[in-house]
């Protein structure tokens, strides 16, 4: 399996997921872009800053994609997270992932958000007009 | 007089809020469990434990309350995570 | 709804299914990239021809992104579809949609993609080392 | 004699193979379901029926053996798809 997993404060490029996981054995590439949202339960939301364990956090989207290359004939994971401030529209995170297959392409990325939103170590504070506070995860 | 290791503790999110701190140095008795670390981190900040379910990493792995704390292990108090 | 179907000759252009979705309303873009494998029940194939009944095509895909619609909340939805030759590696599909929430995003996009195979009248006929056939589907 | 709509038919994928053409006109009745077309069909290319699981559209529609064919009806024979 190849690995491409970045914490990183500049944009994210969409292109470079595709990229990474592309290949002529893989008939299947699933990507999720993760795009800031401009309003919050009907309040206006500024921007997002993101804070990270980078050490862990790399370390844990690295067991999520061995986790999924236990459940599902996966040949590729890629992982770019943005850190700092992002602004509504501008992605947080792009995930990618490569099958021969669609159906477990479709199931492995869903499986690594789900994962990512549980363990890794990425905390988002959120700025409105009514002022900033740290998202805490919903169940 | 008791042994002590010192480790580093990293705050993150919330708890680097409420410890007004990225990192701090805390001495700790050589039979340390995360659990027992649990306690001090409470006295130190109360605001942690009414605040705040966090975990505690150990060099960068979850770990458990029964955990014993190695000397010079990297420690880091773990707010609920939010990315993606 | 936004709506963006094509199909082209031309080689797709996967920052154009970003671009188009992306929407500071919806925080969970998904795409899709279907690429052309290189090889079959051990087989190589050399290359696909894509063959098209370009409007009605159109319409049923249009068609597709209106049960999406009924489905699921979501907000845009592309589709570039190769037709003629295409080679290993290259995409012969992307298909995006986009939504607030992630689950719903994932879910509408792996539907557009079963739907697509079943009901939109494009034929690929697959060239391999032992010859050439038209591919039917499998159930 | 019977009165007669001419049809343009249009062929695609392995069905366009077979009849080795991408479309051809039909003259049929002026009462002519989709069933009766695939009848005459049958007739003059055998090869459709036994080699070919085919849909007929109408105006660009999945149209069922019961639906009647309207004068300058454009019609397809649809193969199974594989799109995608």
């Amino acid at each position: 399996m190849k690995l491409e997993l970045k914490l990183s404060s500049d944009p994210l490029e969409m292109n470079l997921a595709h990229l990474f996981v592309t290949s002529p054995e893989c008939g299947a590439n699933v990507i999720f872009d993760g795009v800031v949202r401009n309003s919050k339960k009907g309040v206006q939301v500024t921007h997002l800053d993101f804070e990270a364990y980078e050490p862990m956090a790399l370390a844990e989207l690295e067991k999520i994609a061995h986790e999924i290359a236990d459940q599902w004939p996966i040949q590729a994971v890629f992982v770019h997270h943005r850190t700092g401030i992002v602004y509504p529209g501008q992605s947080a995170v792009i995930a990618a992932v490569s099958s021969p297959h669609r159906k477990d392409a479709f199931e492995a990325c869903a499986f690594l958000l789900d994962r990512l939103k549980q363990t890794v170590p990425i905390w988002k504070k959120e700025y409105t007009a009514d002022g900033a506070e740290w998202v805490t995860p919903t169940p | 007089m008791e042994n002590l290791n010192q480790i580093t503790v990293l705050c993150f999110g919330k708890a680097r809020e409420i410890t007004q701190t990225k990192s701090f140095s805390l001495a700790i008795p050589v039979e340390c469990t995360v659990g027992e670390l649990r306690l001090m981190l409470c006295e130190l900040y109360p605001a942690l434990n009414n605040d705040l379910a966090y975990a505690i990493a150990l060099n960068q792995q979850y770990a458990q309350n029964e955990t014993m704390i190695a000397a010079n292990a990297e420690v880091a108090i773990i707010p609920p995570v939010s990315g993606g």
